[in-house]
C-alpha cells in the first residue's frame, strides 16, 4: 500500500544576513493511512520547521514531499490552498490559536467557505457535527473562545481541523500546553477519531511519553537531522542511538522508587 | 552599530533628493512670482519678464532643479532670490533659534512626560486618571491659545519673562507652550509601555530578589519601557520642525518655521530648498539617533 | 465608570455636530449679517457669544463655521484612514519589498515639511478647504501607516492567523476576518486623535491667516480674526479657541475610552461572588518550619476567592511539592508565600510565617529584605524572567552588591562563584552575555544563582523545569536537589508534573479548586492517595499506560474561581461522591501520615486495595 | 552621567542664546517692523512703508522730507527749478559730506547714484521714470532733468521716494551685496555681525556723518516681529521703542502708556478697474459705478474698522495734498435708495455680478473693509465674487490678468501727478490693469504739471480728480491713518505727519532725556 505522505530527503535552509542555517537536513519518513507518525525532539531539533515544510508554509530547499502520490514539494499557492482541505494543522496553544473576536461557529465554518460551496444551513450542520465529534455541542456555536476552558478550546481546534474532512492532521505539540487530566481527554479523543475516521496523524512533540502512547512509528530528531526512526515499540524499548537513550533516561516516572532507581539514587 | 549608521546614511541620500525635488516642483507649480515680489506692484510686464529671465525662472523646471542640484553638489546652496542672502547663512541663522526651541521642548517634554508617565504607569488608580486627563487637555488646547495666555500672565501680568525674542529667558514661554502638548504625548506613551513592562516576568523576578522598588522601576522597567518612548520623542522632534511656526510667530522668534512660511509665500525657491534640506537632515539625524538609542537600550537589536 | 468616560464626551460631540448640522435652524442670526454699530460687543442676551469686528453674531458664525471645519476634518480623516489603513495592512502583512517601499514612502512624507506642503496646496488651489484637508490627510497618514503596520505585524504572527492560513483561507479573507478586527482598536485611536489634530491644524492655519477667507465663516478664520482682536476683545479668542479645544478634547476622550475598551484585559477572573466563609479548621501543620502558611486565604478584588484556607509548613532541608492543575491556586499560593501577589489580589486572612515571624506584621521594607535574603525565587520561564537589557553579570552583581561592604572585585568574584556553584561552564562568557544570548537551561541556572546569591534558607520554585527540554530538566532537578541537601534549604516546588514530584520531593501538597485536598509523603501519595482527586490525577498520567489505550480521565473541568461548590469542590467530578460530600464543606482530616480533605477517604483506601 | 551631558549641552545652548540678547539702554533705539524688508538696496526697495526704515537709517537723501512734510536740505544745500516749466532742477551739494566708508560724496557720485536708481527698475520705477537723467554741472552742482514737467521733482529726491538716496561708488560696484549691506552717507551704518537678515538689523552711528545733531542714538536696532500681538507685547514690556500698530490695539496701547500717533493718508476701498465692462458688462455703465459709490456706508466702516483713525471719503485725496478739496471727498453720500434706482435706471433692477481681486494678507485691516463693503454692496444688488491671492505678488499678478472688475485698494496719498500716472494714465499698473485714461483729464494734468503757480496748479489737479470721481473710477471708503506706537523715551514724535508721509522717518526722532 502506498503511504499517504512520503517525505524524502527533505532539507530546509534559512538565509540569515551573512550565514545559512540548516533547519532541516535530509529528513525522510512515511505516514500510512490510519497511522500516526510521531516526531520527537528537543527545542532546536527542527521539528516545527519540518511541519511547516509539510504544510507548505516554509520553502523547501531540497528533497520531496509526496502526498497521495502527488509531488507537492513546490505546489502552486492555488494547489496548496486546495490541499489544505486534506492537510489540517492543530497547534499547541489553545488560547491563541482561536481568534478571540470571532464565534466558534464563524471560526469553524471558515474551511467550508474556502473548500466547499455549501449553503449556510448545510455548513451549520457540518460544523455542529464536527463539534459533536469532539464532545462539544451545537449550542456552543455562537459563543466566543474565551467562554471555554483550555481543553475545550483544543477540542474546538480539532473540530476546525475535522470540518474540512482531511485525511492527514498535523498535530504540532497539540497536547503540550494542557493539564494532565485534560491531556488524557484530548489524547483519548484523538485516538478515538483515528479509529473512527481512519485519520493519519503527524504528531509532533517534545514529550517521548506522549509519542510512545500515540504513534505507530517514531522519528527522533536532533539539530535538524533524524537520529533514528522506526516502529515506536522498538525505539522506546531498545533505542539504537545514544541520544534516544539519553532522552528516554531523562524522562521522569511518576513513581518515587522507580524514579530514584532510574537516577541511580537510593531512597 | 556601524551597519545602522551606514544604512541610515545611505537612506538619507535618496530621501534628500526626492524631498528636495518634490518640494521644488510643488512650489514651482504654485502661483506667485518672485519677480513681482522684488519689483513690487508698479513695474511693467516687460520689467517683470526681464527680471524673471535674469533670475533664470523662465527655464524649464527640470533644468532649474538640475542647476540647483549641481550647485548643491559643489557645496553651494545659492542665495535667496528675494533678499540675496546666502541660503546657508539664512538657514544657519534661523536654525539655532528653532533648534533651541525644539531641543528645549524635547528635554522639558521628555522630563515631565516621562515622570508623569512613570507615575501613572506604575501607580495607576486616581493619579493615573489625572495624568490621562492632563495629557488629553495638553493635547487638545491649541498653541495659539496657550501662548498668548502665558504671555498675558508671565510677561505682561507679572513681568517675569520677556514677551518676545530669542534669549535664554525668552525661550521659557515658547518651550512651555509647546511642552504642554509634547509632554502629554510622551506621558501617554510612557504610561502605556511602563504599564506593560511592569507586568513583565522579569519584574516579578526582580521583586522576588528583594531589590528596592525604585531600582526596579527606574533601572530596569524604565529602560525596557523606553524604546517606544524614544520613538515618540523622535516623532515629536520631527513634528516640532513644522510645529514651531505658530510659536515662532507668537513669540517673535526668528526660526525655520517662519522662514518656511515666508519663503514659500515669496516663492523663494533656493531658500525653500534650503529649508527642506535642513528639515530632511534633521529627520535623518533624528532617525539615526533613535536607531542608535534603540541599540543602546535594547541589546537584542545589537546582534542580528 | 468606563461607559461614562465614553458617553459624556460622545454626547458633547454629538451635540456639537448636531448644532452645526442644524445651524440654519439653531443660529439666532445670519452668519453674514453685519452691524457696524455694534462691533466687538461683549456677550449679551442678544448675542450669547458677543459680536465680531463687523458686528456679526459670533455664536451663529461658530455654528455655521463648524460646517466647513468639521466637514474639513472629516475629509482629512477619511483620507488619513483610506490611505493609512490599507497601506499599513499591506506593509504589515506582506513584509518584503512592499513593506520596505511603503515604510520608505512614509519616512519621505515625514521628511517633507507639512507647513510647506499645506502652503503650496493653499496657493495652488486658492484656499480650497477640501484639497487642503486632503493634503493634511495624506501627510498625516504616516503615523497611521506606522501604527497599522506594527499592529498588523503583531497579529500576523499570532497562532490563530497561522491556523486560519492552515485552514486554507486566502489573504483577503484573513485580512478581513482575522487581522482587521484586531487592528481596529489602534486604528480607531489613531483616527480619533488625527480627527482632533485636523481640527487643530485647520484653526492653526486660520491663525496664520490661511485657509478659507472671510466673510464665509470657518473655525479657522474665526480664530484668525479673534487673534487680531485679542487686545480689545480677549473673550473672542477665549470662545473660538475654547470651542476648538472642547471639540479636540472630546474627540481625544472618545479615543482614549475606545482604546481602554479595546485594550486586552489581564485574564483574571472578574469579581463575581463574595467569598463564603469556610468553617474554621484548626491549624493542622506545626508552625515550626522555616516557612509556614497558616489558613491563608487570597481574594481577587476583595471578593473572589482564589485560594482558601491553605496551611502547610516546610522544614529546613525539605523539598515539598505543590501539585495541582492550572486554576487550582498553586501559583497564587506560592506568590502569597513570597508576598508578591498581583495587583488587585490580596491576602484576606491567614498568616505567612518566615522563620516564625508573621510576614504581614513587618513593614514593607522589612518584607522586601526577606526576599532574596531568606527566600529565593526560581521562576517558570527562565529567559523572560531575566531583564533583557542587562548582562547576566550585571544582574548578578546588582543582587550581590546589596550585601554591604563588598569591593567591586569581591562582587565580581562572588558572581563568578555563584555561577560555578550552579555548574555553569564557561563562566566569564555567561557573565558577559545578555539573557537572549544563552539557552533556556543556562538561563534557569542563572535564575537559580540569582535566587541563591544571598544564601536564603527557603527556595520557592514555580514550575522551574516546565519550559525546559527533558535532558535539561534532569540537570536542573539534580542541581536543586544538591543545593537543598548541601545548604539545608527548604524548597517549595510548584509543579503539575508527577514525575518531578516523584524525582525531587519528600512531601507533596495537592491543591484542587483553591484549597489543599491532600498532604502526604510522596511514597504514600503515589502508593495510596487519600483523596479521589489525587488518585484520578495520578491515573490520568499516561506514563506507564498501554500505548493506544484509552486513558482514565476525570470528567468535567476544574471549576473557575468563585464558582466552587459549597460542599466538596471535587464532588461533581468524583466517582465516589455521595450526598454527604455535597452537604457541607469538608474539613481536612488526618490520614495515617498526612491530611486529606475527603469524607470518604476510607472507602477510597478500600477501593484502592481492591 | 547621561543627565550631566544633557545639562552641559543645555548650559552651552543657554550661553549662545544669551549672547544674542539685545541690550536696551538709553543710547539704543529699538524699532519694530511687522514685515521683513526684502532688500536694503534703495534702488530696489518698496516706497512708502516703514519697511524702508533700515534704508532711511543708512542712506542720506539729497533732500530730506521732514515728518511734518516740509523739505529740508540734506546732502543738497539748496535747489531750484531752472526755467518755469518744472522740468529741470539745479541742486547744489553740501561740501565735506562723506559716506560711511569715509570716501567723499562728490557730484559724480550723486549723478551716478541717481542714474543707477533711475534705471534699476525697482518697485519705485514709476516715480523714478519721471526723471530722465542727472548730470554734473560743476563739483558742487548737479542738474536733474525730468521727462515732462514735474512740479514735485524736489520731493522725488527725498528719502520718501528714495531716488535721492545717494549710494556710494563702492555700493554701485557691489552688485548683490547692495541688498544685504549698506553703502550710504546716512546717520547710521549696518553692523552685519549683529544682523540676522529678516529678523534683526543692527545699525551703529556713522562716524563720518555730516550732521551730528541728527544722531540721537548710538545704535538703532530694527527687529522684525510679524505677529501684531507679539509686537505690541514687546512694546508693552519695553523690548521695542517704536513700531507700527493696529487700530484694534490703539486704546489698549494708550492705556499701557504708549504714545499713539497716526499717519493719515491711506485709502481703503476698491478700484473699479474694468471701466469698459470687459469682465462684467454692467461695470461699463457709469451709473452702475456711481450706484456702487452710493451704496457704501463710509462713516460706519470708518468707525467700526478704524476706530477714530479713519474718515469717510469719496475721492482719493487728503487734507494737505495738492488735489484736496472738501467737495470732492463728499461726492457720494450714503444713499442705498439712490444706488438701487441708478442700477434700475441702467437696466439692472435685479442687480449685477462683479469679480474682485481681494485682499488676503493682513494689510491695514483690508480684510474687514472688504467684507463690510461686499456686504453693503450686496444690499443694493451688487454681488461681489472675491478671489484671494496668497501674497502681494499673487494679488498683483491676478489684477494684471484683467480677469477682475474690482481690485482691492490700499493706496497712499501721493502728489497728484504721480497718482495720475499710476491710476489713470495709459500705463498698465495693478491699479489700472486695462490702461484706461480720460484724454481731457490727462491734458488737464499735463497742463497743471507745467504750471509754476502752486494755487493755480492745485486747482487744476482738483478738477481732474473731480472728473475721475464723477466717472466713478474708484470706490474708496475710508481715508485712514496708519497707527504708530512709541515709548515715552522716544522724543520728537509728531502727533500728525505731512500729507505725503507714508511712514515715519526714525532718524528725526530724539532720545527723550530723563525718561525711563
Amino acid at each position: 500500500m502506498n503511504p499517504l505522505l512520503r517525505v524524502h530527503e527533505l532539507g530546509v535552509r534559512f538565509h540569515m544576513r551573512r550565514s545559512e542555517v540548516v533547519a532541516v537536513d535530509g529528513v525522510s519518513f512515511e505516514a500510512r493511512k490510519g497511522e500516526t507518525v510521531g516526531i520527537v525532539g528537543e527545542s532546536g531539533s527542527g521539528k516545527t520547521t519540518l511541519t511547516g515544510a509539510v504544510l507548505g508554509r516554509v520553502p523547501i530547499s531540497c528533497g520531496q514531499v509526496v502526498f497521495r502520490g502527488e509531488d507537492v514539494t513546490h505546489a502552486t499557492p492555488r494547489r496548496r490552498r486546495e490541499l489544505t482541505a486534506e492537510l489540517q494543522p492543530v497547534y499547541q496553544d489553545p488560547f491563541s490559536s482561536l481568534n478571540p473576536a470571532r464565534t466558534i461557529g464563524q471560526t469553524l465554518e471558515e474551511p467550508l467557505l474556502v473548500h466547499t460551496r455549501l449553503p449556510a444551513g448545510r455548513r451549520r450542520t457540518r460544523v455542529e457535527a464536527a463539534l459533536e465529534q469532539v464532545g462539544l455541542s451545537g449550542r456552543d456555536l455562537d459563543r466566543l473562545p474565551r467562554e471555554f476552558s483550555g481543553g475545550q478550546r483544543q477540542r474546538i481546534a480539532i473540530a476546525r481541523a475535522l470540518v474540512a474532512e482531511p485525511s492527514l492532521i498535523v498535530l504540532d505539540e497539540a497536547v503540550s500546553a494542557l493539564d494532565l487530566s485534560v491531556q488524557a481527554q484530548i489524547l483519548n479523543l484523538l485516538l478515538r477519531l483515528q479509529a473512527d475516521l481512519g485519520l493519519t496523524y503527524l504528531f509532533i512533540s517534545h514529550d517521548l511519553d506522549v509519542i510512545r502512547h500515540v504513534s505507530h512509528t517514531t522519528v527522533v530528531m536532533r539539530r535538524g537531522q533524524v537520529v533514528e526512526a522506526g516502529p515506536t515499540a522498538e525505539i522506546v524499548t531498545c533505542p539504537a542511538s545514544e541520544y534516544t537513550r539519553r532522552l528516554l533516561d531523562s524522562t521522569l516516572v511518576p513513581d518515587p522508587e522507580l524514579q530514584a532507581a532510574r537516577r541511580g539514587r537510593v531512597i | 552599530m556601524r551597519r545602522v549608521i551606514v544604512k541610515r546614511l545611505a537612506f538619507a541620500v535618496p530621501l534628500t533628493l526626492l524631498a528636495s525635488f518634490l518640494s521644488f516642483v510643488l512650489v514651482a507649480l504654485s502661483p506667485g512670482d518672485p519677480a513681482v515680489t522684488i519689483l513690487g506692484e508698479g513695474a511693467t510686464p516687460e520689467q517683470y519678464a526681464a527680471l524673471r529671465s535674469q533670475l533664470g525662472l523662465d527655464r524649464p523646471l527640470v533644468i532649474q532643479y538640475g542647476d540647483w542640484l549641481w550647485h548643491v553638489l559643489q557645496g553651494d546652496l545659492g542665495r535667496s532670490i528675494i533678499t540675496k542672502e546666502p541660503v546657508l547663512s539664512g538657514i544657519l541663522g534661523r536654525a539655532t533659534p528653532t533648534m533651541s526651541v525644539i531641543v528645549g521642548t524635547t528635554i522639558v517634554s521628555a522630563l515631565i512626560g516621562v515622570a508623569m508617565g512613570i507615575h501613572s504607569g506604575v501607580h495607576g488608580g486616581v493619579s493615573g486618571r489625572v495624568v490621562d486627563m492632563l495629557s488629553l487637555v495638553g493635547f487638545a488646547v491649541p498653541h495659539y491659545w496657550v501662548g498668548p495666555a502665558l504671555v498675558v500672565v508671565f510677561a505682561l501680568g507679572m513681568p517675569l519673562l520677556p514677551a518676545t525674542g530669542y534669549t535664554l529667558a525668552g525661550l521659557v514661554l515658547p518651550v512651555a507652550t509647546l511642552a504642554i502638548s509634547g509632554a502629554a504625548a510622551i506621558a501617554k506613551q510612557t504610561r502605556d509601555s511602563m504599564r506593560a513592562t511592569m507586568q513583565g516576568e522579569y519584574v516579578r523576578a526582580l521583586r522576588a530578589r528583594g531589590l528596592p522598588e525604585r531600582r526596579i522601576v527606574y533601572r530596569h522597567a524604565l529602560r525596557n519601557a523606553s524604546v517606544p518612548v524614544v520613538t515618540v520623542v523622535g516623532l515629536l522632534v520631527v513634528q516640532l520642525l513644522s510645529g514651531t511656526v505658530i510659536v515662532e510667530s507668537i513669540f517673535a522668534i526668528p526660526g525655520l518655521g517662519g522662514l518656511a512660511v515666508a519663503s514659500t509665500q515669496q516663492h523663494d525657491l533656493p531658500m525653500i530648498q534650503g529649508v527642506v534640506f535642513a528639515f530632511t537632515m534633521v529627520v535623518v539625524v533624528v532617525n539615526l539617533g533613535v536607531d542608535l538609542l534603540y541599540l543602546v537600550l535594547n541589546p537584542r537589536a545589537r546582534v542580528a | 465608570m468606563r461607559r461614562l468616560e465614553l458617553l459624556i464626551p460622545a454626547a458633547v460631540l454629538t451635540l456639537v455636530v448636531l448644532a452645526v448640522l442644524f445651524a440654519p435652524l439653531l443660529a439666532p442670526h445670519q452668519p453674514l449679517e453685519q452691524n457696524l454699530d455694534d462691533v466687538l460687543g461683549s456677550p449679551s442676551a442678544q448675542h450669547w457669544f458677543g459680536t465680531d469686528s463687523l458686528g456679526r453674531d459670533i455664536l451663529s458664525r461658530i455654528l455655521y463655521g463648524g460646517r466647513v471645519s468639521l466637514s474639513g476634518a472629516a475629509i482629512a480623516l477619511a483620507v488619513f484612514v483610506a490611505l493609512g489603513v490599507p497601506l499599513g495592512l499591506w506593509a504589515g502583512f506582506t513584509s518584503g519589498p512592499a513593506d520596505r517601499t511603503i515604510t520608505w514612502l512614509a519616512d519621505l512624507l515625514l521628511a517633507l515639511p507639512t507647513v510647506i506642503i499645506l502652503l503650496v496646496v493653499l496657493a495652488v488651489f486658492k484656499d480650497n478647504e477640501v484639497v487642503t484637508m486632503v493634503a493634511l490627510g495624506v501627510t498625516g497618514s504616516t503615523s497611521m501607516i506606522r501604527v497599522v503596520r506594527g499592529a498588523t505585524k503583531a497579529v500576523r504572527g499570532q497562532v490563530f492567523v497561522v491556523s486560519a492560513e492552515g485552514a486554507g483561507l486566502n489573504q483577503w479573507h484573513i485580512l478581513r476576518r482575522h487581522v482587521l478586527p484586531h487592528v481596529r482598536g489602534p486604528i480607531t485611536v489613531q483616527a480619533t486623535f488625527f480627527a482632533a489634530t485636523a481640527v487643530l491644524v485647520e484653526t492653526s492655519l486660520g491663525f496664520l491667516g490661511l485657509g478659507v477667507q472671510a466673510p464665509r465663516p470657518t473655525w479657522g478664520n474665526l480664530v484668525g480674526e479673534s487673534i487680531q482682536q485679542i487686545q480689545p476683545a480677549p473673550w473672542f479668542l477665549l470662545i473660538t479657541g475654547g470651542v476648538v479645544a472642547l471639540v479636540a478634547l472630546c474627540v481625544g476622550l472618545v479615543g482614549d475610552a475606545i482604546r481602554d475598551m479595546t485594550a486586552t484585559e489581564p485574564d483574571l477572573p472578574s469579581p463575581s461572588r463574595p467569598a463564603r466563609a469556610r468553617p474554621g479548621t484548626a491549624s493542622t501543620s506545626p508552625s515550626s518550619g522555616v516557612l509556614a502558611l497558616e489558613n491563608v486565604t487570597v481574594c481577587h478584588g476583595g471578593v473572589t476567592p482564589l485560594v482558601t484556607d491553605v496551611s502547610f509548613a516546610l522544614r529546613a532541608g525539605e523539598v515539598v511539592g505543590l501539585v495541582g492543575e492550572s486554576g487550582c491556586g498553586k501559583s497564587m499560593t506560592a506568590r502569597a508565600a513570597l508576598g508578591l501577589l498581583p495587583d488587585g489580589v490580596e491576602l484576606v486572612s491567614g498568616v505567612v510565617r518566615v522563620d516564625g515571624a508573621d510576614v504581614a506584621a513587618l513593614s514593607s521594607a522589612a518584607r522586601r529584605r526577606l526576599l532574596g535574603r531568606l527566600i529565593g525565587y526560581v521562576p517558570q520561564d527562565p529567559v523572560p524572567s531575566l531583564d533583557p537589557s542587562f548582562t547576566v553579570g550585571s544582574q548578578l552583581a546588582e543582587v550581590v552588591a546589596t550585601e554591604p561592604g563588598l569591593s567591586r572585585a569581591e562582587v565580581r568574584e562572588r558572581c563568578a562563584d555563584l555561577l560555578r556553584r550552579v555548574r555553569v561552564p564557561d563562566v566569564p562568557r555567561v557573565l558577559a552575555s545578555y539573557p537572549h544570548q544563552i539557552s533556556g537551561g543556562m538561563a534557569q541556572r542563572v535564575n537559580i544563582a540569582l535566587a541563591m546569591a544571598l544564601r536564603p534558607r527557603i527556595l520557592i520554585a514555580d514550575e522551574p523545569t516546565t519550559a525546559l527540554d527533558v535532558t535539561v530538566q534532569a540537570e536542573i532537578l539534580d542541581l536543586l536537589r544538591t543545593l537543598a541537601a548541601e545548604q539545608d534549604l527548604a524548597v517549595l516546588l510548584v509543579t503539575h508534573d508527577w514525575g518531578v514530584v516523584a524525582d525531587l520531593c519528600e512531601r507533596a501538597v495537592v491543591m484542587y479548586a483553591g484549597e489543599v485536598v491532600e498532604i502526604s509523603p510522596v511514597a504514600t501519595l503515589f502508593a495510596r492517595p487519600s483523596h479521589p482527586y489525587t488518585r484520578a490525577l495520578l491515573r490520568a498520567d499516561l506514563r506507564g499506560s498501554t500505548p493506544f489505550s484509552q486513558l482514565p480521565t476525570i470528567p468535567g473541568v476544574v471549576p473557575a474561581a468563585g464558582a466552587w461548590a459549597y460542599g466538596c469542590r471535587f464532588a461533581d467530578r468524583c466517582v465516589l461522591a455521595a450526598d454527604e460530600c455535597r452537604a457541607a464543606p469538608v474539613p481536612l482530616r488526618s490520614t495515617p501520615d498526612g491530611v486529606a480533605r475527603c469524607v470518604r477517604s476510607d472507602e477510597l483506601q478500600k477501593a484502592e486495595v481492591r | 552621567m547621561r543627565l550631566t551631558a544633557v545639562c552641559l549641552s543645555l548650559l552651552a545652548l543657554g550661553a549662545t542664546v544669551a549672547g544674542c540678547g539685545t541690550s536696551n539702554d538709553d543710547a539704543t533705539l529699538t524699532m519694530g517692523l511687522s514685515t521683513a524688508p526684502t532688500t536694503l538696496d534703495p534702488s530696489l526697495a518698496q516706497v512708502g512703508w516703514l519697511v524702508n526704515g533700515p534704508i532711511q537709517l543708512a542712506y542720506e537723501p539729497l533732500i530730506r522730507m521732514g515728518n511734518d512734510g516740509t523739505l529740508q536740505p540734506a546732502i543738497a544745500a539748496g535747489w531750484k527749478f531752472v526755467g518755469s516749466d518744472n522740468t529741470k532742477l539745479s541742486v547744489s551739494l553740501r561740501s565735506g559730506v562723506k559716506f560711511a566708508d569715509g570716501s567723499p560724496v562728490t557730484a559724480d557720485a550723486v549723478v551716478d547714484s541717481i542714474n543707477h536708481i533711475r534705471k534699476a527698475g525697482g518697485p519705485n520705477a514709476s516715480a523714478a521714470s519721471l526723471i530722465s537723467g542727472a548730470k554734473k554741472v560743476d563739483d558742487s552742482t548737479v542738474e536733474v532733468t525730468a521727462t515732462a514737467p514735474v512740479p514735485n521733482l524736489p520731493a522725488l529726491l527725498t528719502q520718501s521716494w528714495l531716488v535721492g538716496d545717494v549710494i556710494s561708488p563702492a555700493g554701485l560696484a557691489a552688485g548683490d551685496k547692495l541688498a544685504t549691506t549698506t553703502y550710504g552717507a546716512g546717520p547710521y551704518t549696518l553692523d552685519s555681525s549683529a544682523t540676522v537678515v529678516g529678523d534683526t538689523y543692527t545699525f551703529t552711528a556713522n562716524p563720518h556723518y555730516w550732521n551730528k545733531a541728527r544722531q540721537a542714538f548710538k545704535r538703532v536696532v530694527v527687529k522684525v516681529i510679524t505677529d501684531g500681538n507679539a509686537l505690541l507685547n514687546a512694546m508693552k514690556s519695553g523690548q521695542v521703542d517704536f513700531a507700527g500698530g493696529d487700530w484694534a490695539a490703539a486704546s489698549s496701547a494708550g492705556s499701557a502708556g504708549l504714545k499713539v500717533s497716526g499717519v493719515g493718508n491711506y485709502f481703503a476701498g476698491f478700484f473699479i478697474v474694468d471701466r469698459s465692462g470687459a469682465t462684467s458688462k454692467p461695470l461699463g455703465d457709469v451709473r452702475v459705478r456711481q450706484a456702487m459709490n452710493y451704496a457704501i456706508d463710509r462713516a460706519s466702516i470708518a468707525k467700526a474698522v478704524y476706530r477714530g483713525y479713519g474718515r469717510p471719503t469719496s475721492a482719493l485725496t487728503s487734507p494737505g495734498a495738492d488735489s484736496y478739496g472738501k467737495a470732492v471727498t463728499e461726492a457720494y453720500p450714503y444713499d442705498p435708495g439712490k444706488a438701487k434706482s441708478l442700477l434700475a435706471e441702467a437696466g439692472y433692477p435685479t442687480g449685477v455680478d462683479v469679480s474682485l481681486d481681494g485682499c488676503k494678507i493682513q494689510l491695514r485691516n483690508c480684510r474687514l473693509v472688504q467684507q463690510a463693503m461686499i456686504d453693503q454692496l450686496a444690499k443694493v444688488g451688487v454681488r461681489v465674487h472675491p478671489e484671494f491671492g496668497a501674497d502681494i505678488a499673487t494679488y498683483t499678478k491676478m489684477s494684471l490678468s484683467k480677469k477682475y472688475g474690482l481690485v482691492y485698494m490700499s493706496y497712499g496719498t501721493s502728489p497728484f501727478n504721480l497718482m495720475h500716472t499710476s491710476l489713470a494714465s495709459m500705463l498698465v499698473t495693478p491699479y489700472n490693469p486695462f490702461g484706461d485714461s480720460i484724454p481731457e483729464v490727462t491734458a488737464l494734468v499735463r497742463k497743471a504739471d507745467a504750471t509754476a503757480d502752486t494755487a493755480e496748479r492745485n486747482g487744476m489737479y482738483n478738477r481732474a480728480l473731480t472728473t475721475l470721481t464723477e466717472q466713478a473710477w474708484f470706490l474708496p471708503a475710508v481715508n485712514h491713518d496708519t497707527i504708530y506706537f512709541s515709548r515715552a523715551r522716544v522724543g520728537n514724535v509728531p502727533d500728525r505727519y505731512g500729507a505725503y508721509i507714508s511712514a515715519p522717518d526714525v532718524t528725526q526722532f530724539t532720545a527723550h532725556a530723563g525718561s525711563q
